[in-house]
């Protein structure tokens, strides 16, 4: 085993390398992922603060007037 | 006879749907007066019809022949008349103006064209001060006698009367009429009562939208948020 | 005018699903990678252990130059048709792209030591790394120097089709100003006639770093789409 | 033709009159290179070695410098949106003003390179060729750098942004400027590197005013 983690007497070149793309590829996933939580939380407050000013109306009037905008 | 119209015209700015569905219909002589509170896309409107910013749908023509298919003739036969004046401090009015003219009108006559315009607007004695000496209300003087400097048909005017006075209100007013009576078109956006005659009037209040993602609507459906009844809404200034 | 409101919602329900399996895919494949690479395979007989760098530093460098060619077509497409989702797509690949780059000079240069004796030898291929590397530089800081998101993307869009038209142009050069300099003996990296025990734990991680990449642009653009209709909110409200 | 040579002609008349700003460039330039004597030490054969390189980079970042200016003060008065409304297509446009910048600074930075040559004891075999190579590489530097210019305008942070963007993209004619003098110095034929820095700004002279014209739209947008 500890052969193993001598790595040919080369562990201190092998095992950072291993190590740091460890940390930079978890780091990147964990900020973005927690950029994508505190977005989510803001704009879950912020329709729920809007809701009551907003109600959701005639949904098929609505489709109808997307659909000929989207054609346009 | 010239016409310059625009159909359907949608403009979206930094995320936000400025006016949308905005028609106009503009013929040789007329003139067309842009009201509506600020942010309602004045500006906006005119910098579209300038093509200095492109419009996210619709199309802008004259004489029938869309404008998208030659933006250099377009630029060719307008005159754009923004919130800057384009007067550098370093040079003499009449230098400064000379170069718009060689450049938007030929270089015969230049000369003679710039002082013209400067005597029109009432600072022919400005001639040869150098820009930096100027102030706002003379800028925006000379930056309105290097559009009489070149002919072009159709005038943008933005607001022309910010930092004038009364006189010099009168004298833009003759200016336009004379223009309007020699087969050209003007639309401007003001704040102040101007005297244009048989002006039309755009309010583009009527074309503003709620402000709304790209990404518009919720996450579970998938149509378009739009709002029709929110539709007086005032809308931010874009800048 | 299609694209501009063609429903990226649509795109969200559809990729949403997509995320728990990027994620499985790049755990197993790095997983199987991994194991490969450190039990599995054998040392090379003229570099001993330090082979084992390969089967991080390869990839990564794949990675970096694949998501630059990326965000040059997704650029190219959101400039041409005015896709929203393609300025994304450009705009959530940089981070990853860089970091990938990051990680190919680090793992060079650890790889390096051992081999040239050096941490650092201006070797063409590594140069080329590092020009890349100040090219994603210049995108990121440029797309977040404007107060518009929209402006920083369509700026940032040019900036990137012209380095992409250099990038060619830089690795010439750089090899050229390499071959003149002579530089110390440059160890064959992979080479075509690899060994299977070496070539899968390669492809393995290649892979594995392709599923990764997948993984975290989808929930970047998905951050993104959510902070564009949270800046619609807030313009809302600043009209009362 | 007769509106570029116009704008030309202002952007001269200008530079003219505010007249500091190329000065300024080659008071830099200079004082770049004379830095490195007193960095690397007063040994001619280093200097002579070093030579080249260093008055290459210096140039390179003069060129830098003043192109942050490049389509700034037209931006903030209001000039450009109306140069883009004259009716001339805009790539002449960012060409006039590259022509323009070249003329007052890249021209400047030649005609003070002999100076430098010889305060970094330059082996004259090179001293043509690095003349050359210059008046061949800096229009490259200008067009590249107009597209960098055009992409920072209403930024938040110009100049740094500007050089981060653009130096990269310097490097290609860095390495054949640069190699091009080494070669005369060493003997050898120059006439590969002189092609290609002769390529490279055959290339850059559509792709720039058109990329330069892209930014210029969407900046003013």
């Amino acid at each position: 085993m500890s052969d193993f983690f001598s790595m040919g007497g080369y562990a201190a070149f092998i095992w950072p390398c291993f190590g740091v793309t460890a940390v930079v590829l978890v780091a990147l996933l964990v900020i973005s992922q927690r950029r994508l939580s505190a977005s989510r939380r803001l704009l879950d407050s912020l329709e729920a603060a809007e809701g009551p000013r907003r109600p959701r109306r005639a949904q098929s009037a609505k489709n109808g007037e997307t659909a000929g905008e989207a054609q346009a | 006879m010239a016409v310059f119209s625009g159909e359907t015209l949608l403009c979206i700015r930094g995320e936000r749907t400025v006016f949308a569905d905005l028609d106009f219909r503009l013929e040789s002589g007329g003139a067309l007066v842009l009201v509506g509170p600020n942010g309602s896309g004045k500006s906006s409107l005119l910098r579209v019809m300038a093509g200095l910013l492109r419009a996210a749908d619709g199309a802008l023509s004259w004489d029938g022949e869309p404008v998208a298919d030659d933006p250099e003739g377009h630029a060719g036969r307008l005159h754009y008349v923004g919130h800057l004046d384009a007067v550098k401090p370093v040079m003499s009015v009449f230098e400064n103006l000379v170069f718009w003219a060689r450049l938007r009108g030929g270089t015969a006559g230049a000369e003679d064209r710039v002082a013209q315009a400067l005597a029109t607007l009432g600072i022919g004695h400005l001639l040869d001060v150098p820009g930096r000496y100027l102030s706002a209300g003379q800028k925006r003087r000379v930056n309105l006698a290097r559009v009489l400097a070149a002919p072009a048909p159709l005038w943008l005017l933005d607001e022309p009367t910010t930092a004038l006075d009364r006189d010099a209100i009168q004298a833009i007013e003759a200016t336009i009429a004379h223009h309007r009576q020699g087969g050209g078109m003007v639309v401007i956006s003001t704040h102040a009562d101007m005297d244009l005659p048989a002006a039309d009037v755009l309010d583009l209040a009527r074309f503003t939208r709620r402000p709304r993602s790209v990404f518009q609507g919720q996450e579970d459906e998938d149509m378009d948020d739009e709002d029709p009844d929110d539709a007086d809404m005032p809308a931010r200034e874009a800048g | 005018m299609f694209h501009r409101f063609a429903n990226p919602n649509r795109f969200l329900r559809l990729t949403r699903p997509l995320v728990p399996w990027a994620a499985g895919l790049t755990i197993v494949l790095i997983g199987a990678g991994l194991y490969l690479g450190l039990f599995a395979s054998p040392a090379d007989y003229q570099q001993g252990e330090t082979v084992r760098i390969m089967y991080v530093h390869v990839p990564s460098a794949w990675m970096a130059m694949f998501c630059y060619s990326g965000m040059a077509i997704a650029a190219a497409i959101g400039m041409i048709w005015k896709h929203p989702l393609a300025d994304l797509t450009a705009k959530a690949s940089a981070p990853v792209g860089a970091a990938f780059c990051f990680l190919a000079l680090f793992t060079g240069s650890l790889w390096g030591k051992p081999m040239w004796g050096t941490y650092w030898v201006w070797d063409a291929r590594l140069t080329s790394m590092l020009v890349l590397f100040f090219l994603y530089l210049g995108y990121m800081a440029l797309i977040n120097a404007f107060d518009d998101p929209e402006r920083g993307i369509r700026a940032a869009s040019i900036l990137v089709l012209v380095g992409a038209i250099n990038v060619p142009i830089i690795k010439f050069s750089v090899d050229w100003w390499n071959t003149l300099h002579q530089p110390a003996s440059v160890v064959k990296m992979g080479g075509p006639s690899i060994d299977p025990s070496m070539l899968w734990p390669l492809l393995l991680m290649a892979l594995g770093f392709t599923t990764y990449y997948i993984w975290v642009i989808l929930v970047r653009i998905h951050t993104e789409i959510l902070d564009s209709k949270i800046r619609a909110i807030r313009m809302r409200q600043v009209q009362g | 033709m007769a509106g570029l040579l116009l704008i030309l002609k202002r952007d001269l008349s200008l530079a003219m009159r505010q007249g500091v700003d190329s000065m300024m460039v080659v008071m830099f330039f200079v004082l770049a290179c004379v830095l490195f004597p007193f960095g690397v030490g007063p040994e001619p054969n280093i200097l002579a070695r070093i030579a080249a390189g260093v008055i290459w980079v210096a140039a390179l970042l003069a060129s830098m410098l003043s192109m942050e200016r490049l389509f700034q003060t037209d931006y903030e008065d209001g000039s450009l949106e109306l140069l883009t409304l004259s009716s001339l297509p805009l790539e002449l446009v960012v060409m006039a003003k590259v022509a323009a910048h070249w003329l007052t600074t890249g021209l400047p930075l030649i005609i003070a390179t002999p100076l430098l040559a010889i305060l970094m004891n330059l082996d004259p075999q090179g001293f043509w060729i690095l003349i050359l190579a210059l008046a061949l590489g800096t229009p490259t530097l200008s067009l590249v750098g107009a597209v960098g210019a055009a992409l920072i305008l209403g930024s938040r942070r110009g100049g740094v942004l500007l050089s981060l963007l653009i130096l990269p993209l310097y490097i290609p004619v860095l390495i054949f400027g640069v190699s091009a003098v080494d070669a005369a110095v060493g003997g050898y034929p120059v006439q590969a590197q002189l092609l290609v820095l002769g390529g490279i700004f055959l290339g850059a002279l559509p792709l720039c005013p058109w990329a330069g014209g892209a930014a210029l739209r969407q900046a003013l947008e």
